[in-house]
């Protein structure tokens, strides 16, 4: 390549030999199937967080059945049907499911944004800063991380009371301190890197070694684990309403829908099924896509064992 | 339902509630031939119907056998557990106290009274004088006798600054205990209170040995002696083989508790557990439809409130409460999420339950969105704040029920869930509109004292009746029942309506519930004493086993 | 009868995302006869790698083999089913990868990983394979065999890593050797030293080798055939002799052309003294630093000492010598990167601070420093206009429309096209990186260039257009070069003054004809002979040289007292060099040797060159333990 | 290698330090106070007064930290403000509980999520491989919750095979508690090493691309000796931190599964604390659940030390 445009002095056959490319350029990612899968049904949750009460059959709170714990399919008369059945106070649990994805998926996201926003900020921070900025942040991250996380969000939230922007607020809080570990772990790594000590060497001011040479070369690995974050809060979050400290009535969210709905278990009823059902499609949908990006790292060099 | 021959229904198939209608009928001494008449109009066949019956007189007149060990498992426990019964606030600490201890009274399922440590008691002519005769012979479980000075010492605890006994209010009236012999104590009154008994009946009741301070076990003169009591965890007792009458049937007394109610409610249904208290109307199915469990359901006078509080907006526009009241869909609450196990509530405490206290005559308040508009309309009020804690099963659902039916009315009802635990110290009578819930009380007396007395601590509302207040007074001392049922009446009425000078309360009661427990068919015995979970706590000393 | 080992028409492909073919290798045939060396020779991207591996029926996940047979013993190997192919890699064929330090397993010690394919095989038991491994361990030389085995890779230094995977390699007799360019990351020195003990192993062990390599001159020294490779086809192939002597095809020739010339007084063009002025723009007075703190006055780890270094305007100067002599750590100390312990360091006679945090962004925009490895100095996530441009702005204060003309105008002084101004770093090859690398120095407009063994990670071809652009570079601009390479040659064809780098110390400095020119430095002398020439038996004459027989076998010392090439040094005198530091002589003006022997007694020693002057014939293996110290 | 070891030890105090603070603070927030909760609905303004004054709770927060820390580190975790019973009393049977059924789970689930975990790696892609991989995605993509109630309504209720709730009582036979620990046994297993499984994979493929592996690949090595000696070897260290973390969640992580088995344990204990507002207890609690923590995770860093050989003998 470079070569051509040196025709000026001497030889004129190199023309023919231009330098060759290292190395073939990398591939760019490539979903499998199950991947893709994942991908439509995050898309679906997606857009029932948007459209979800205006599709859904009923409002969340309506209670309006003949019965409670009715069975898939049944009908009130004068109502209609209840494609998944009814809950324990005579709801349909489709509309709630559809609702609850608002809740559920929703507050997940903004929580698990909220704590990338953090995290990520604090621990790029600590890895490029370093000395005792590094240490006080760790040790304070360590002391969080230390503490279970059911018990810090009782603790909040007790404190505090059960409201939407606090839930956030705190599944925030709990997820930072993971996230600040591995994104400093990261920056770690890139700091290293040369193209970062020549930033350095120009003088460069902190803000742009954070943003513009350290983060972009963390987003990668960054948003994969975004993935597997969002899972946890949006099970943490449904743990907190098991423990009656979650979403609060009558807004439905998945994780009280089966904690409410449990004792109908007891004699068959799927109406804590469904949405437990909602919550696993939503997670492993996200799993999948995030084990297909992982995926690309290793595991085609141990395919060629024997 | 329970192995029977040739597969005909027994008496446990049946739900609570019509077997509880049985019982009774049988109790009250109806006959054979009516009873079936019931169960056939209830559908049953004939056979099906004979055979019930005959399986349930079996139940009633079976002799109690002994030995075997019976676990029952309640709701709440924690490090707070205690064998102090002045200190007793949760059914744990009750059902313990029951098993342990005893009380001067035994209240019995009709809330009249027969002695217990008191072999017998009476009032002088106005009611203003009590006077107690101790059963000789009864031991301490330390084997030291009981004698009058142990009364006045339990007494005692109920009294000054220092104590803090949670039944005080209840005793407030009685000026003195005073000893007149070994075995014998009188209660001075400050007034006239024909339903000292009663009270002395209720669990912090209970007499200790003179002079206990320390409560890590429990030297009580009880049915059970202690031999394990671990906080949070659960307690052990052995029968007391010298106990001064007939004595608990079960060798061993468990007494635990498993706070998630799905958890409790599996534990029962797969028989880990004998007894459960407060089983969550949504588990009543299931528990009806697995075998060799069934519900025991005990109609009470336990209520739901919504407490407007009339010291303060919106509360104190009567317009707004009314509205509040005619939205409440009764049956619906009672079907819907109380599963049956419960009766309509008219915005006051005493159901039918209190027996002849309870005004039949005031009408029942029923569900019409069009005079709720109209007063709605009327107070110009169109939102409102609940601050609301699942204080007993069902409570969250009526609001949401509340909610719904008033968007109809225009009225937006916003609800404000807060945490159980805290709710008692910083919501309940501090927020414009909570919500409450009352156990059964021993009388329609202490009941209205307690939560509707113009000077009660507890009153919900802070509504402030003088008329109410004087009928409380007068009404203890009224010895000529239709005097007295006319003084109940005036007060539920001034309770739920109000007169023209006097607002009402500002209390919505929907509903009134059953104690509604789970019973392994077992377990026989259990009594249906309407002031606690599975008959008043009566239990530990009656319940026995059929298949020891 | 069949040949030992025969590619036939080897074609191997990868895909693209739609699954459309992408030849690597385009039908490759050549043989291999028993004890025969075949040499593949082309550079990075030939696919001459991939073929080394095809010989095992492997290739690299993603490629496949779309056609063509690789016979073993007349056998195809391709078409047999997986486990018997598992039975010949190790065995039969056996691999000897490009960067042993990689390849090693951290975590299993270098005995278990050496007797692994043997005992894996079946061909030895566990402790026949440890003797034999012994065996090979004193057949290539390796320091204290019996107790080598217990060690882990990191404990020993690459050098002896390389070695290590040849005994690998060797351990269980194979048929066929495959060599995959196991001599490039080698400083010149150590790469005739592992030569030396591969073509020794192989001669005794009389197995057959396919050696890759970009580099003829090695080629020269050991293989009997060569094969020339140019992205997937065969070119030329023929005995080495008749390829080395009149090759044919163009291509072979320029690879000819890259080779690098033995360095001597005048390769260099002329000094271009256009911009010479009297004072120096950079200077280094009496510095010393190193790494781990500073303990009363003097670092930790001390990696150099008193160094004193001037840079005239638009002078080259190169800082030549093994790794781990410091060399960078020179230019990092320049830089500001790494402050200096001692000494001071002077812009224009203006003072630097020794720290770049406390330079102006002045100071700091006129001493630009040019790393290594492209790679990691390019940051794959901006574009090279951003990479480029930035500098511009940050210094320059030029914004759009202007900044952009500015990058253009930087893309055409590196010969790049204006339209990498959008590609990413991974788009572009390593010789197309290294430019970007150095434009974006050249963006600040610097009056110093601090270019760290810019061209070492580079194919010949490949470098010696580099240093064609250099040279260029130097002409064009006014900017001075510090010029940082273990490689003497190419320093010497292209830089003005040269300094000699030993362990830490400057043993030699001067321009380049005086360094390039006796009397040398025995060091310089050692590194001068050390560059292969492009004929036969070259190795096999330098390895009769008295400076080899000790300097190869023995590593760097860093040692406080006396000179630090002691060790090495043929003509030492035990007692004195050993013991006190080497007076600075000057043999011609600006010209400055550190020797205890005065210049005669070297010239002497030059001149009779087979006299070992003093005790030691055979190196003693502790020497080399020290150079895994020194790594 | 010694100091690297003793750093760790230095940082896990400071950390233990940071955390009493944070707890403290914390618990210093519950809206409120233990007399309220405990006289609940019957609470009179003299009844509360008398409870707060009879159990110390109206003096200054400060004073209560450092009369707390300093009780603490001469091992006095106080009394109970809501039964007057003294924590270390409360504390220690559940403690008992609690690690008995850490220790099993443990014993089982880790040597058991290794060995999978490797396998699932041995043969990426395999059937092996993406039935362990689907099936360890869809059970930690449940909650819980549902997992253990689901397997009390089969087994329990149901089956009636196993009781419902986990009751451990000191008279059981070995038999009964081996039921009455069963479920919440398979429960936990599930859970933590459907976790594991996942993570050593991962580490494993991680390795998996390095020169080395294919070096081995070169010298004919087998899969299952790639695996066993060359990539296992080089994932030690993280393995074992996952390992860590999930050993100290069934320590404190547990709540759910002792609230659904009424499995008396430390993390059930903890909630009670916080619902009575028992803040000695909830404070004792959490110091050692934070304790296990910090020591789980210096033992993985000092394990990850030794599997290290750079760092185990240097040069």
């Amino acid at each position: 390549m470079s070569d051509t445009t040196q025709s000026k002095d001497d030889d004129q056959d190199k023309t023919i030999y231009d330098e060759l490319p290292d190395a073939p350029p990398k591939k760019k990612l490539k979903l499998t199937w199950t991947g893709k899968l994942g991908v439509v049904i995050v898309a679906f949750w997606v857009i029932m967080v948007v459209i979800g009460p205006w599709v859904a059959p009923f409002d969340e709170a309506d209670i309006i059945a003949d019965d409670s714990y009715m069975g898939v399919m049944s009908v009130t008369e004068g109502e209609g049907l209840h494609v998944f059945g009814t809950d324990y106070l005579e709801r349909d649990i489709l509309s709630r499911i559809l609702w609850g994805a608002r809740m559920t998926v929703g507050i997940a996201f903004l929580a698990t944004l909220l704590a990338y926003a953090m995290g990520v900020t604090a621990g790029i921070a600590a890895a490029v800063k370093g000395g005792w900025i590094d240490m006080v942040l760790s040790r304070v991250n360590d002391a969080i991380l230390s503490l279970p996380t059911i018990m810090l969000g009782l603790l909040i939230v007790v404190a505090l009371g059960s409201s939407i922007p606090i839930l956030i607020g705190t599944a925030a809080i709990i997820y930072a301190s993971s996230v600040f570990r591995i994104a400093r772990a990261y920056g770690q790594e890139i700091m290293v890197m040369d193209y970062v000590e020549s930033a350095q060497a120009r003088g460069e001011t902190i803000w742009w070694i954070i943003f513009r040479e350290v983060l972009p070369n963390a987003a990668m690995p960054l948003a994969t684990d975004f993935g597997l974050r969002l899972v946890f809060v949006v099970l943490f979050i449904s743990s907190l309403s098991f423990l009656g400290l979650g979403i609060q009535p009558p807004a439905a969210d998945w994780g009280s829908m089966v904690r409410q709905n449990l004792e109908g278990m007891q004699y068959g009823s799927l109406a804590p099924v469904w949405p437990a059902l909602a919550i696993a499609s939503f997670t492993i949908a996200i799993n999948l896509i995030v084990d297909d990006i992982s995926a690309k790292s290793g595991g085609d060099l141990a395919k060629k064992m024997i | 339902m329970t192995e029977s021959k040739e597969n005909l229904p027994t008496i446990n198939s049946l739900s609570g509630a019509d077997r509880e209608v049985i019982e009774t009928g049988l109790r009250r001494g109806a006959n054979r031939r009516e009873v079936m008449s019931w169960l056939i109009a209830a559908g049953a066949s004939i056979a099906g119907a004979g055979a019930i019956v005959t399986s349930a007189t079996e139940v009633l007149a079976q002799t109690p056998k002994k030995g075997g060990k019976i676990t029952f498992a309640s709701d709440l426990h924690g490090p707070s557990d205690t064998l102090d019964p002045a200190l007793n606030t949760s059914t744990i600490d009750y059902s313990r106290g029951r098993a342990y201890y005893n009380s001067l009274c035994q209240i019995n399922d009709d809330l009249s009274t027969r002695p217990e440590l008191a072999e017998e008691y009476s009032a002088n002519a106005d009611n203003s004088e009590w006077t107690f005769k101790l059963r000789k012979g009864v031991k301490f479980h330390d084997g030291s006798p009981l004698t009058a000075d142990d009364v006045i010492y339990s007494m005692s605890r109920h009294y000054g600054e220092k104590s803090t006994s949670t039944a005080k209010p209840l005793v407030a009236d009685v000026k003195e205990w005073k000893k007149v012999d070994q075995f014998t104590i009188k209660a001075i009154m400050m007034g006239p209170n024909a339903d000292l008994p009663v009270i002395l009946g209720t669990p912090q009741f209970k007499i200790i040995k003179d002079g206990t301070t320390e409560f890590q076990t429990a030297n009580g003169t009880g049915p059970f002696r202690l031999t394990e009591f671990k906080p949070g965890q659960r307690s052990i007792g052995m029968r007391n083989e010298d106990y001064w009458r007939e004595g608990a049937n079960a060798e061993i007394l468990e007494i635990t508790a498993i706070t998630d109610k799905v958890a409790r409610t599996s534990a029962f249904l797969s028989g880990d557990i004998d007894l459960m208290q407060g089983l969550d109307p949504k588990a009543i199915k299931s528990v009806e439809s697995t075998p060799g469990v069934g519900v025991w359901s005990v109609p009470a006078g336990g209520y739901f409130g919504i407490c407007a509080m009339t010291n303060s907006s919106p509360g104190n526009n009567p317009d707004f409460v009314r509205a509040l009241q005619y939205i409440q869909r009764r049956e619906k609450i009672v079907k819907s999420i109380l599963k049956g196990q419960g009766t309509v509530g008219n915005d006051h405490p005493i159901n039918i339950s209190y027996g002849a206290d309870h005004c039949s005559e005031l009408e029942q308040r029923v569900h019409d969105l069009d005079k709720a508009k109209f007063y709605l309309k009327k107070s110009g009020i169109t939102q409102a704040e609940v601050n609301v804690a699942e204080v007993a099963p069902g409570m969250t659902d009526i609001v949401l029920l509340a909610q719904r039916e008033a968007q109809k009315i225009g009225l937006d009802l916003q609800i404000k869930k807060v945490p159980n635990d805290g709710y008692w110290g910083a919501v309940w009578m501090k927020t414009p509109v909570n919500v409450v819930t009352w156990n059964m009380r021993p009388t329609a007396n202490v009941m209205i004292n307690l939560a509707f007395a113009p000077d009660a601590p507890w009153n919900d509302t802070l509504w402030k009746s003088e008329r109410l207040g004087k009928l409380l007074v007068e009404s203890r001392a009224a010895t000529d029942p239709a005097k007295r049922h006319e003084m109940y009446c005036e007060m539920q009425r001034l309770i739920s309506v109000g007169t023209d000078d006097m607002p009402p309360s500002g209390m919505v009661i929907p509903a009134h519930r059953n104690y509604v427990d789970g019973k392994s068919d077992k377990i026989e015995g259990i009594g249906r004493m309407p002031l606690g979970s599975l008959g008043g706590y009566e239990w530990p000393e009656f319940a026995w086993r059929t298949d020891v | 009868m069949s040949e030992l080992f025969e590619i036939d028409n080897l074609q191997i492909q990868a895909r693209k995302e739609d699954g459309t073919p992408i030849p690597i290798v385009k039908g490759v045939s050549f043989k291999v006869k028993a004890g025969q060396v075949v040499a593949l020779i082309g550079e990075s991207g030939s696919g001459k790698s991939t073929i080394s591996m095809a010989t095992m029926a492997y290739c690299r996940p993603g490629l496949e083999f779309p056609g063509g047979e690789v016979r073993l013993h007349g056998k195809n190997i391709l078409a047999m089913d997986p486990q018997d192919q598992r039975a010949i890699r190790g065995n039969n064929v056996a691999y000897l990868a490009q960067s042993a330090a990689a390849t090693f397993n951290p975590a299993i010690t270098i005995g278990e990983q050496v007797t692994e394919a043997a005992v894996l095989h079946g061909t030895l038991n566990q402790e026949d394979a440890n003797k034999r491994a012994v065996a090979l361990y004193h057949a290539l030389e390796l320091p204290d065999p019996e107790r080598l085995g217990r060690r882990y890779p990191h404990q020993v230094s690459g050098g002896q890593l390389q070695r290590l995977m040849a005994a690998m390699a060797l351990v269980s007799s194979p048929d066929l050797l495959v060599l995959d360019e196991p001599t490039t990351a080698l400083d010149v020195t150590t790469q005739i030293e592992v030569l030396k003990a591969f073509k020794k192993v192989i001669r005794e062990e009389g197995s057959a080798a396919i050696y890759v390599t970009h580099d003829l001159a090695v080629v020269a020294q050991v293989a009997d055939h060569i094969v020339v490779l140019y992205s997937g086809e065969v070119q030329e192939q023929g005995p080495t002799e008749q390829i080395i002597n009149n090759p044919k095809h163009p291509y072979t020739k320029r690879l000819m052309a890259a080779v690098k010339p033995t360095p001597i007084a005048g390769m260099s063009e002329l000094v271009d003294d256009r911009f010479d002025r009297d004072k120096p723009n950079i200077e280094v007075r009496n510095m010393t630093a190193g790494y781990g703190g500073i303990v009363d006055g003097k670092p930790v780890i001390t990696v150099l000492r008193d160094i004193n270094v001037k840079i005239k305007n638009s002078h080259v100067v190169g800082v030549i010598g093994e790794s781990g002599c410091g060399k960078s750590t020179l230019a990092r100390v320049m830089a500001g990167l790494l402050p200096a312990a001692k000494g001071e360091i002077f812009l224009d006679g203006k003072e630097l601070a020794p720290d770049l945090k406390d330079r102006s962004r002045e100071e700091l925009q006129k001493v630009q420093f040019v790393y290594q490895m492209a790679d990691t100095a390019l940051n794959p996530r901006q574009q090279i206009g951003d990479i480029l441009g930035r500098p511009i702005e940050f210094y320059r204060g030029l914004k759009g429309k202007q900044r952009r003309e500015e990058v253009a105008k930087l893309l055409q002084l590196v010969e790049l096209p204006i339209e990498f101004e959008t590609r990413y770093p991974s788009e572009l090859s390593g010789g197309q990186k290294q430019r970007v690398n150095m434009a974006r120095a050249l963006a600040a407009e610097p009056e110093v260039m601090l270019c760290d063994e810019v061209t070492s990670a580079l194919d010949s071809i490949v470098s010696s257009n580099v240093i064609k652009l250099l040279q260029k570079l130097r002409d064009k601009t006014g900017v001075s070069f510090v010029f940082i390479s273990h490689d003497l040659s190419t320093v010497g064809s292209f830089a003005d003054e040269i300094v000699v780098l030993y362990a830490g110390r400057v043993v030699e400095q001067g321009p380049v004809d005086q360094v390039l020119s006796p009397p040398y430095h025995p060091y310089t002398r050692l590194l001068i002979s050390s560059v292969p020439e492009l004929r036969v038996g070259w190795l096999e004459e330098t390895m009769q040289k008295r400076e080899m027989a000790v300097g190869i076998a023995r590593g760097v010392e860093i040692t406080d007292t006396g000179c630090p090439f002691y060790n090495r040094c043929p003509i030492a005198i035990e007692g004195t060099c050993n013991v006190e530091t080497a007076p600075t002589q000057e043999p011609h003006p600006d010209h400055f040797i550190s020797c205890h022997r005065t210049m005669e007694e070297i010239t002497e020693a030059e001149n009779i060159p087979q006299k070992v002057l003093h005790g030691f014939e055979k190196a003693a293996p502790e020497g080399d333990k020290a150079a895994a110290a020194a790594h | 290698m010694q100091r690297m070891v003793i750093e760790r030890i230095l940082i896990g105090i400071v950390t233990l330090w940071v955390v009493s603070v944070l707890v403290f603070v914390m618990t210093s927030m519950l809206p409120g106070d233990v007399a309220q909760i405990v006289l609940g609905q019957s609470a009179t303004p003299e009844s509360l007064a008398a409870y707060r004054a009879e159990r110390g709770l109206d003096q200054p927060r400060v004073f209560q930290y450092f009369a707390w820390l300093g009780n603490m580190l001469t091992g006095d975790l106080g009394t109970s403000k809501a039964g007057g019973a003294t924590i270390s009393s409360l504390i220690s049977g559940r403690l008992y509980n609690t690690m008995i059924l850490a220790a099993i789970v443990a014993v089982i689930a880790v040597p058991l999520s290794v060995a999978l975990g490797l396998m699932a790696a041995m043969y990426p892609g395999t059937w092996i491989d993406r039935s362990l991989t689907f099936g360890t995605l869809a059970l930690i993509s449940v909650p819980e919750f549902f997992i253990a109630t689901f397997m009390v309504l089969i087994f329990a209720v149901n089956l009636g095979w196993l009781p419902a709730i986990a009751r451990v009582a000191p008279e059981d036979t070995f038999w009964e508690s081996a039921r009455g620990l069963a479920m919440p046994l398979i429960t936990l297993i599930i859970v933590v090493a459907a976790q594991m499984i996942r993570m050593t994979r991962a580490g494993i493929l991680n390795v998996m691309n390095s020169p080395y592996i294919e070096m081995a690949i070169l010298k004919g090595v087998r899969r299952k000796r790639i695996i066993l000696r060359h990539a296992f070897f080089n994932t030690i260290g993280p393995i074992v931190n996952v390992i860590a973390l999930n050993l100290a969640y069934l320590v404190s992580g547990v709540v759910i599964v002792e609230t659904i088995f009424a499995y008396p344990g430390l993390a059930k204990l903890m909630i009670d604390g916080v619902q009575t507002r028992d803040l000695p207890l909830v404070q004792a609690t959490a110091m050692i659940f934070c304790g296990t923590y910090v020591i789980l995770i210096i033992l993985a860093d000092v394990a990850a030390i030794l599997a290290n050989p750079r760092l185990r003998n240097p040069k």
